[in-house]
């Protein structure tokens, strides 16, 4: 079992009740937890509303990215990332307005 | 330190002259930037200030892309525009502001706004893009547009109280907007400063620092934002730096084995891509109150 | 929620809209916004955008206080001006934009600037205080008067290629300009725009900022940058957060026993303690080309 | 020994190098480092001139604000604040200009 922070922006912060920072315990499905556990466990355990606006099969939907400590999850592994006791996660859905 | 040789005329150097005594910038970077073209693509909220500085600093050659009037539900936002302009295409009314400013420089208006027939040519003949739009579909034509023509392009957006910007293709790493946005997002999960509203001094905020973007880029000052995605957040007064991948091989216009070039460009549909109109039909009325 | 109630006129429902519709901003807070006062002082580089956002936000009774007319020199960064007011006094040539943005709202002029005999009637008649200045004494004068009146203080300033906000006297605990700075710096640490240069989209970016602050403290929405100091590195594009003290006991003014009370800042000498006259002369002619 | 970051803003770096970031080594005076002992080793190994725009007396000039990991002195300990290895302390000349 980890802790980590989740924490949203560019509105995706609507699907998860208005808050910007939460706090997420995940319990790893073997041995180490990954992004892709993080993501599935905020889904169950901290959205609420449309799923369907946060994630898409086994990931999050197109346009949004991903941060492990400020970091783009490209850089890191994507979905099979490790996450470690007390790292920020961040989902940041892209803007277009202006 | 390259010597003290520029270009300037003696009404420049007295216009500049607080940009010229600045030890970081200096004669030679005012002269680049009086040099330097820029294409502005969008003439609203992000746009507004970006035309405003980037006239205000001596940018020789300004383009300004839109294809809309000013309407009055723009003024909260849009500083470029006046009440004598609302009706008044936004090109003539920002390109009127830009020249009260500074009539020293050069404004061009392309009024049908950034479209597939005239992305390349456009992209192709200015030094530094700004992406000041308000919807997807342009904002992936405008990228696209940029990687062909090879010129690096400001990305800023805003809604509500957010706000994010970066620099995408610039430098032999920066990734471009589909290198980080590969499959687009669903038409329902976008919304616009028309529908969602908007903070008016936040897309302010990030046009200007917009515009800082095109003038470290035009005159070759400072390290420019690419692989950086600077976020805000206007409520809390915070500003949030995060590290972004770089150029994907992957990449279906960037990468090693390019799908879109400047000649399919032309037939590719943004539309069907996006699963959005190029460019939304003009807000609803407003029925809350 | 606070229910829909609100007293906008329909012109103003339009004007509006994209700020109403917002969840976090809404009816309430644009009402709130339209019935509040906001004083910009310095109607320059940092004032400019201040003025033109408020404006354009609908802040409806927008005081400006400077004592200078329009340089040349000028337009490269404080964007509220036109080459056809050079020469103009700043408050007419910045009243005239802000007009033209939203002649729904009030403008008042103080064209001798912010000066100790009318700097307590002056801060007791707005809601919110801008510092948008450029010399340290009027920022001591203008910290005092806003503790003596009890006013929330949005502070920025630009130089070079840096830029700090702030808000001071905010709240139980904000503290003031001389809770930070008890001892003033000695004149030649201090540099201003016009001797040490300012690349002019920087003022811009803390300006609209400063814009934003003022927006957060009239409309009660947000939370203001209160013992925060926001650092701007324009060249890195890199904001940083930095946590300051709270009030300061031993603080001359805001403290438990002030030396300076309204009656005493009358009275006080500026000059003497600041070592500099409360206004610079004018930049000198620039030599360097 | 104790090797802290140094940062400088609001054009201090003018009186530096230049350079905004330094690393700095710093031989405490009695046992722990303090920001004391960090001012005067700044001002020995990294100030370039004018010392008397960093300095006045053992502390810094009036203006200049101090920071240690982006915190207020004045809320760690000022001049008595303990330094660690890797802190960062940086100094602030509060602008005026606009
Ligand atoms: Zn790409
Ligand atoms: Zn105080």
């Amino acid at each position: 079992m980890i802790t980590c922070k989740i924490e949203l922006s560019g509105g995706l912060e609507t699907l998860f009740g208005d808050s910007k920072e939460h706090s997420l315990q995940v319990e790893p499905e073997n041995g180490q937890a990954t992004l892709g556990d993080v993501i599935i466990s905020a889904r169950d355990k901290l959205l609420t509303e449309r799923p369907e606006l946060f994630m898409k099969n086994r990931s999050v939907r197109p346009g949004i990215l991903v941060l492990i400590n400020d970091t783009d999850w490209e850089l890191t592994g994507q979905l099979q990332t490790i996450v470690e006791d007390g790292d920020t996660v961040t989902f940041i859905s892209t803007l277009h307005g202006g | 330190w390259e010597g003290t040789e520029h270009q300037l005329t003696k009404e420049q150097v007295v216009r500049y002259s607080r940009q010229i005594i600045l030890p970081s910038f200096g004669a030679q970077a005012q002269s680049r930037l009086c040099n330097s073209s820029v294409l502005i693509i969008g003439a609203g909220g992000l746009g507004s200030p970006v035309a405003m500085y980037l006239a205000a600093a001596g940018v020789g050659r300004l383009g300004i892309a839109d294809r809309d009037a000013v309407e009055l539900n723009n003024l909260h936002r849009q500083i470029a525009h006046r009440e004598s302009t609302v009706g008044i295409h936004k090109c003539d009314s920002a390109g009127l502001t830009c020249r009260s400013i500074n009539s020293s420089i050069q404004v061009e208006m392309y009024k049908d706004g950034f479209n597939q027939q005239i992305a390349m040519e456009l992209a192709s003949c200015f030094d530094v893009i700004v992406d000041a739009t308000d919807n997807a579909p342009s904002r992936y034509l405008i990228s696209d547009a940029c990687v062909l023509a090879g010129k690096p392009l400001v990305s800023g957006a805003a809604i509500g109280t957010d706000g994010q910007l970066t620099v995408y293709n610039h430098g032999p790493d920066g990734p471009c907007y589909r290198c980080l946005f590969p499959e687009a997002p669903e038409p329902q999960s976008c919304s616009s400063c028309s529908d969602a509203g908007v903070l008016g001094v936040v897309p302010g905020i990030i046009g200007s620092l917009q515009a800082l973007e095109a003038i470290k880029l035009a005159s070759g000052v400072g390290r420019p934002l690419s692989r950086s995605l600077l976020l805000f957040d206007a409520l809390a007064g915070r500003f949030t730096t995060v590290k972004l991948r770089q150029r994907m091989p992957s990449c279906i216009v960037c990468g090693t084995s390019p799908r879109i070039t400047a000649e399919s460009l032309l037939s590719y549909s943004y539309a069907t891509f996006t699963g959005a109109p190029s460019h939304d039909a003009g807000p609803a009325p407003l029925e809350l109150l």
